[in-house]
């Protein structure tokens, strides 16, 4: 086993862990930070399969987090109020359980991410980070200025959303869903960095015209990687909106797409575990400096200059010393 | 019986100054107070929704407070609320008063202790029939409160709007705007742009050379921004429930021993903390907040002596109060208000029969 | 076998670059079992005829057929998979990837579809092992592990002649495959290219002349973007326009 | 002595480059450094251009010991490098390349526009879009404009047409013919052999050999060579 | 509308164009020419509104709060280049945006340690109170015109400076290879300190003047920051010319979509619902504007080095 493998394990069962030791010190509201380091870290995930491994940067994925958010909320909203969501041609009525949520949430933004990613993707780096932020933006003002569902006030999810056989308002029990959807994302991600399509997403990213060379098209593969991505970051959205039991267009702000990408590079870019690293680390840092000083957040600044400029690759890449490629 | 109060309100970042505002007059009443018995405990919600719902549930699960209170923004409010109520805390608004929360969203254990939202507007509306204006130019941003606080004008406003507009929330040019005013043939401007923006729009409107007069809600007149405003809002008519020159004892009080504790003139924000910390003073007097019903109930007399003067609960928890217009002056080298007149008497709130409490 | 239907032939390509006539109504043609080198000064086109050949830069005029058909209007992917192999004229490989991974993509896009998401490649023997094939043709097997970066100069060359190789093409462009490596590099792969004609006919692009003259069964010379010249070695060497414009005082 | 270096090693992150590269030369000489691909001609050169730091060994150069010294400190010691693959600046005109690191002395924009002709003609055109030899050219004149002691010449004939290539070489000839001290690598052993006042040969990162071109024979060439 | 309006209107478009271009000025330096993904721009350009702000409050005087923001500012550049910048030249573009990141939130907070949670005043000098009459008879505030003046000044001198002098060939070579300007004997780190510094004094040149007519608070460089952004992109990395143009662009767009937007859906929706959708739509105007360039030009309009 490599030494990033431990590493996976270590932090894919200290997260696990958490919640249940803080059971024992009766501490529940570790288990709601567990459970935010868990939906943030997904979100990193869906980002890190566009950024890592397809060189894709994203300053956008606030908008798949925001979609995946209000997908969870209206549907709640006229699953709760008993309105249906569409009268005509067909009906369409809200719901609140989770897995229609889901599958909802992560259609909705593929959708999304196809239409933003044929446009976007005929540009490359900084021009790719401008363009995927503008349509962040324009979604963002959509929002703020669309009066339907609340516009910048937001939209409250009176009760949480229900998934068969479990109690969702038992904290442990909404722990353990978004544990479980974290942990299936990150197996799909290895499995997809190491498939024939990894491969050719890898490439992609290091040199697109070895990869056309090779008769394969970097945009379509790019497409495909980026739609993913952004399912992946929807569903962290619709988890998100859960858990808060609230979704707003703050959810949609640049500084959410800044603050996913700072989980990405902060955990290490392209590592698996990266971003739930790098989430554990930008959470826990917020929640313990912001107890102790009104300043918390030169302080963490301060922190997060040091680890950019003393550790290379984030913190898997110190822990874990370089990437090695087979 | 102790009672533990958490605030959760905005110390960094754009618009920490209302926040530490709230902050600094809850503190001093509880100072002045002197009761052993209050804890509070603050912590900065950098205006982000989410981060103040992760504070919200710390604070409720991890430190068991009793109380909360602190937000400034309404948004916020709409996310820590209704979930924060719902675990069985009271909720004690020191700013922000959503229109959901005093109507169809009102619930026992919130109370909002400053306004909802609408109010301000609306005696403003008021002030302006009773100034004689014919055709009102009207700004807002456009996201919901700028939409209530134009509706909210309009609610009590006899003449004419001369042209409606919604600006960008975070504008901060306002040169084709203020075009656009002088164009319409108004006889006079309302505008609610709370925060840089307002400060940015009176800047250029004085710098404009355009003299129509302007009004507003307090927000962009307050002694906070005042002096960040400059000359500029000299004579502006703000609409305000409280204002430093209110002749009450309370008050007196109240602005004394904050100019002495802080060094500045308090700001409605300040009073707006001052009175809640106060309202939770005066329910501990009579009852154990572990018995939430009857705490409640002490809550709603709202025993205590408002700065505002005259305070009380209308049934959706919310003040029935009167609302003054102020006027902009200069005391010295400061810049400061003075109250001219009442906008309206004894206003409650429209979403009063929404609420099924 | 000269008469043959000719695998590649370019009608009367045109290409311009501003006020700059890069390719002027080029027309040449490679048929089977034959090495056709295209020689000429230095920006004379002969890269940029390549580009337009690989779909990487689109002509303003003229036609490119291949085994017969027209493909002007396919993109450098969907030219590869018809069989239309190339090597750049700077190495181009994935520098994060061993010689093996890199090896492996061309074998697998040989194979069909990357829209596999699911079974790990490294697992995969149909991969690894026609990659670790052409790694040993071209004596890079024991590198294979070798992250492409780290490879020397001549060795990311071989890498990328292997890379072609693995795509089983139909016709191999090489621009400038000597460029770099030593006498001894040079040797080894003017031997191997003469044995690949066999399999594969090639357009090479080359300014090694030793190189040329042994390989070239015909040979093309490029200037300011028309041939000037075309035929077999000893016409091109006895041509005084070529000794004049590219071949200089050399013997 | 103009150059010194004695016992250089290098790495590139972990993996070792040079093993012990010894080579000296003198003011006015030509020097020959010779070897397969891969043996460590460039990272010698590198090296001693401290573009790439050293971590054993000493280079001297004109008695001043170039360990501590930052790149552009070399360079105006008066190092004037052609590195491989040319690195013009794309960006950048044909005459701006030439003035943009310029240093006063000899050689002026005219002196090297009478060197190289061709530059002077395409004065304003932007280098991207020059041609490959176009661009070597440019290349030497930019380091000449530099005017330094010691000219380093890294594959400067790679990937020319033939007609060029004996420009260049001409060029060279008439350098050395003034008196400039030129440190070259190359392929072509003709022309190399006919300048050199003497070679030195790396093998796997060492030197390996050292001596004047007329004493290497073909065995020599063969072993270390492969030619 | 009349047509008066209308050119009124167009005129301040441009105008807000030219602040944007001020405000835009050294994110192109150092992002354009350096390469460098500088998120804290808009700190050092808070950093200058509050120098200023605060110089001219204890002194009386604009013109020395104007000279203490460009000397504060440009320090603050060079020690930033200095102990953090100078590391990441040759990390990833990722790296840099986390480094920048962070000294968002150094220098917000700190800013706000230093100064108060409380907005500043500052006005503009005496000398440029007052408006000038245009012809048709519009007034125009004199300021605003010395901005256009002041911005227009820049973009032609940093044009020249980029252009013309062998600095800014030295600093265009060491964009495109760092290593080989090095080499040649160029002290391509001393440079890249004063192009940053020089970057940094126009963020804080910026922030003062603009800080005169809009608010001095914590977080104002934020928005300017993506404004800025959108700026350069449009017009093309790395060209100046380009993001003269680009600001232009985007602020005749907003200014004009936020006046004509809500007019154009009236004429066929009730008139709240036109002011409703037509102040939406114009929120969104200048990111519409980006992502219709960037999809059909994809180096934006003056790409320095598109094939
Ligand atoms: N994108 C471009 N824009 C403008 N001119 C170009 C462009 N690409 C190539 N050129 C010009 O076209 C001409 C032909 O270039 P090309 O690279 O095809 O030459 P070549 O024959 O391959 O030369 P070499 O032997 O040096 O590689 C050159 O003059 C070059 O400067
Ligand atoms: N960037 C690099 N990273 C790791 N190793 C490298 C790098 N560049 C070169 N090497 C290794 O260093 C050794 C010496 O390379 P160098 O480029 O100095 O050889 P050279 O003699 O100039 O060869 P050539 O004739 O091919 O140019 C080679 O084994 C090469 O694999
Ligand atoms: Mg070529
Ligand atoms: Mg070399």
């Amino acid at each position: 086993m490599s030494r990033e493998t431990v590493i996976n394990w270590v932090l894919g069962l200290g997260l696990l862990a958490v919640p249940f030791i803080a059971l024992m010190q009766g501490e529940p509201f570790y288990i709601t930070l567990a459970t935010r380091v868990a939906i943030l870290a997904l979100a990193g995930v869906g980002l890190n399969l566009a950024l890592g491994l397809g060189g894709m940067v994203s300053f956008g994925h606030a908008a798949f987090f925001g979609i995946g958010g209000y997908a969870a909320g209206i549907l709640a909203t006229h699953a709760f109020n008993q309105e249906p969501l569409l009268a005509w041609p067909l009906t369409v009525s809200g719901s609140s359980d989770m897995l229609v949520i889901w599958l909802v949430a992560i259609a909705i933004c593929a959708l999304v991410a196809l239409v933003i990613g044929a446009i976007t993707l005929r540009t490359s780096g900084v021009y790719f980070i401008m363009i995927t932020l503008a349509f962040a933006q324009m979604i963002y003002y959509f929002a703020i200025s669309w009066p339907a569902y609340g516009g910048e006030d937001g939209l409250s999810i009176y009760v949480r959303n229900g998934f068969p056989g479990l109690n969702t308002l038992d904290p442990i029990q909404f722990f353990l869903i978004c544990y479980a959807v974290l942990m299936a994302c990150l197996f799909i991600s290895a499995r997809l960095r190491d498939s024939r399509f990894g491969a050719a997403l890898q490439v992609a990213r290091q040199n697109p015209d070895r990869l056309a060379a090779t008769g394969i098209a970097p945009f379509n593969i790019r497409l495909v990687a980026f739609v993913i991505s952004a399912a992946m970051t929807g569903l962290a959205g619709a988890l998100f909106a859960d858990l808060n039991r609230f979704v707003s267009p703050s959810m949609l702000s640049w500084h959410v797409s800044g603050e996913i990408m700072i989980f990405v590079i902060l955990g290490g870019v392209g590592r698996l575990f990266g971003p739930l690293a790098g989430a554990a680390l930008f959470i826990v840092m917020e929640f313990y400096l912001g107890g102790i000083t009104e300043h918390w957040q030169l302080f963490l600044g301060i922190i997060l200059l040091c680890v950019v400029l003393f550790v290379r690759g984030g913190i898997l890449g110190i822990m874990a010393g370089r990437r090695v490629h087979a | 019986e102790p009672v533990k109060v958490g605030m959760i309100t905005t110390l960094s970042g754009g618009g920490s100054g209302l926040g530490v505002d709230v902050r600094d007059g809850f503190l001093l009443a509880a100072k002045m107070a002197g009761n052993k018995d209050l804890e509070v405990i603050v912590e900065d919600d950098a205006r982000k929704p989410d981060l103040a719902v992760q504070i919200a549930d710390k604070m409720i699960q991890k430190e068991k407070v009793d109380v909360l209170t602190g937000i400034i923004w309404s948004n916020l409010a709409m996310a820590v609320v209704p979930s924060a109520v719902g675990q069985g805390v009271f909720y004690l608004s020191p700013n922000a008063g959503p229109s959901m929360l005093a109507g169809k969203g009102c619930h026992e254990n919130y109370f909002n202790v400053a306004w909802q939202n609408d109010n301000l507007h609306e005696a403003m509306g008021g002030h302006a029939n009773s100034a004689g204006f014919k055709k009102t130019f009207i700004l807002a941003p456009n996201y919901p409160a700028g939409k209530d606080a134009l509706t909210g004008f309009k609610r009590f406003y006899e003449g004419d709007v001369a042209d409606e507009l919604y600006t960008k929330l975070g504008q901060t040019d306002y040169a084709a705007e203020i075009a656009q005013i002088r164009a319409s043939g108004a006889d006079s401007v309302f505008f609610f742009l709370p925060g840089g923006m307002g400060i940015a729009f009176m800047k250029q409107y004085a710098q404009s050379g355009v003299d129509i007069p302007v009004m507003g809600p307090a927000f962009s007149f307050d002694q906070g921004i005042l002096g960040a405003v400059g000359d500029a809002a000299l004579g502006v008519k703000n609409s305000s429930q409280w204002s430093k020159d209110i002749d009450n004892p309370a008050n007196k009080a109240f602005v004394e021993a904050f100019k002495a504790e802080y060094d500045r003139l308090p700001s409605l924000y300040a009073s707006q903390g001052f009175d809640t910390a106060n309202l939770i003073l005066s329910a501990m007097k009579k009852a154990d907040v572990k018995d939430a019903d009857a705490f409640r109930a002490a809550l709603k007399d709202a025993e205590f002596d408002s700065v505002r003067g005259d305070f009380k609960f209308d049934s959706n928890q919310h003040p029935i109060q009167d609302i003054y217009v102020r006027e902009v002056v200069k005391e010295g080298d400061v810049l400061t208000n003075k109250i001219i007149g009442i906008g309206l008497e004894d206003r409650s709130s429209a979403y009063v029969e929404d609420c099924k409490l | 076998m000269p008469d043959a239907a000719p695998v590649l032939e370019l009608k009367g390509l045109r290409k311009s670059f501003g006020a700059l006539k890069a390719t002027d109504d080029v027309s040449l043609d490679v048929r089977p079992g034959e090495i056709h080198a295209l020689i000429g000064p230095n920006g004379a086109g002969k890269s940029t005829l390549i580009h337009q050949v690989a779909g990487s830069l689109t002509p303003d005029g003229g036609e490119v057929r291949f085994n017969g058909a027209d493909i002007s209007g396919l993109t450098v992917a969907q030219r590869v998979r018809r069989g239309l192999g190339r090597t750049f004229q700077v190495s181009s490989v994935a520098p994060e990837f061993s010689a093996l991974r890199n090896v492996m993509l061309s074998v697998q896009s040989t194979q069909g579809s990357s829209f596999r998401f699911f079974r790990p490649v490294m697992r995969d023997r149909s991969l690894v092992d026609a990659a670790m094939d052409k790694l040993a043709l071209v004596d890079l097997a024991e590198r294979a592990n070798v992250v492409a970066a780290e490879l020397s100069h001549g060795e990311r060359r071989q890498l990328e002649m292997a890379m072609a190789l693995a795509l089983r093409p139909k016709l191999l462009l090489l621009d400038e495959p000597m460029a770099g490596m030593g006498p001894e590099g040079s040797k080894n792969l003017t031997g191997f290219l003469d044995e690949l004609r066999n399999e594969v006919p090639i357009l090479l692009v080359e300014h090694d002349m030793e190189a040329v003259f042994s390989l070239a069964d015909r040979i093309s010379v490029l200037v300011y973007g028309s041939v000037i010249a075309s035929g077999s070695v000893d016409d091109i060497r006895a041509n005084k326009d070529v000794r004049e414009a590219y071949l200089g005082g050399e013997d | 002595m103009l150059l010194q270096i004695e016992g250089l090693q290098s790495f590139y992150g972990r993996s070792q480059a040079l093993f012990g590269v010894n080579l000296a030369m003198e003011e006015g000489e030509v020097v020959a450094l010779m070897g397969r691909n891969g043996m460590g001609k460039t990272t010698t050169i590198r090296s001693l251009c401290r573009i790439m730091p050293y971590r054993h060994g000493t280079v001297r150069f004109l008695s001043h010991d170039l360990g501590v010294m930052r790149p552009h400190r070399v360079a105006r010691l008066g190092i004037g490098l052609v590195p491989e693959g040319r690195r013009c600046f794309p960006n950048l005109s044909v005459h701006e390349n030439l003035v943009v690191a310029a240093r006063p002395g000899d050689w002026s924009l005219e002196r090297v526009g009478r060197l190289f002709p061709r530059l002077r003609e395409r004065h304003s055109q932007s280098a991207s879009t020059l041609s490959g030899g176009e661009q070597q050219m440019l290349a030497i004149g930019r380091a000449l404009m530099t005017n330094p002691k010691l000219l380093i010449l890294d594959e400067a004939t790679e990937g020319l047409a033939p007609v060029i290539r004996q420009e260049i070489w001409a060029a060279v000839r008439e350098l050395k013919g003034e008196g400039q001290s030129i440190l070259i690598v190359d392929k072509t052993l003709k022309e190399l052999m006919q300048l050199a006042d003497r070679c030195t040969i790396l093998e796997r990162g060492m030197s390996v050999w050292d001596g004047t071109p007329a004493d290497l024979g073909e065995d020599i060439q063969d072993r270390f060579l492969g030619v | 509308m009349t047509l008066a309006l209308l050119i009124e209107q167009l005129l301040n478009g441009i105008q807000f164009g030219v602040m944007l271009f001020l405000m835009a000025a050294g994110l192109t330096l150092v992002f354009g020419v350096m390469g460098l993904i500088n998120l804290a721009h808009g700190s050092l350009y808070m950093i200058g509104a509050f120098l200023c702000a605060s110089v001219a409050l204890a002194t009386g005087s604009f013109w020395l709060g104007l000279a203490a923001s460009l000397a504060g500012a440009a320090a603050a550049g060079a020690v930033v280049e200095i102990v953090v910048i100078r590391r990441l030249y040759d990390r990833d573009h990722l790296d840099q945006v986390l480094a920048t990141f962070a000294l968002i939130l150094i220098f917000s907070e700190g800013t706000r340690w230093v100064f108060g949670s409380f907005p500043l005043y500052l006005d503009i000098p005496q000398a440029l109170q007052g408006a000038v009459a245009l012809p048709g008879g519009a007034q125009y505030p004199l300021y605003r015109l010395s901005i256009i003046i002041v911005g227009v000044l820049i973009a032609i001198g940093l044009y020249l400076l980029i252009s013309r002098t062998r600095l800014g060939m030295r600093i265009r070579a060491g964009e495109s290879d760092r290593e080989m300007i090095g080499a040649l004997g160029v002290d391509i780190r001393t440079l890249y300190t004063v192009v940053f510094a020089l970057g940094a004094a126009l963020a804080g040149f910026a922030g003062a003047l603009v800080g005169a007519i809009q608010s001095v608070q914590v977080g104002m460089g934020e928005p300017v920051l993506i404004l800025a952004f959108v700026v350069i992109v449009i017009g093309g990395i790395g060209s100046i010319k380009g993001a003269l143009i680009g600001a232009i662009l985007v602020g005749v767009v907003d200014t004009l979509g936020r006046i004509l937007l809500p007019e154009l859906f009236g004429l066929f929706m009730g008139p709240s619902q036109a002011t409703s959708v037509g102040s939406a739509l114009a929120s969104m105007a200048i990111y519409i504007l980006m992502a219709v360039i960037l999809a059909l030009k994809p180096q934006g309009l003056f790409a320095a080095g598109a094939q």
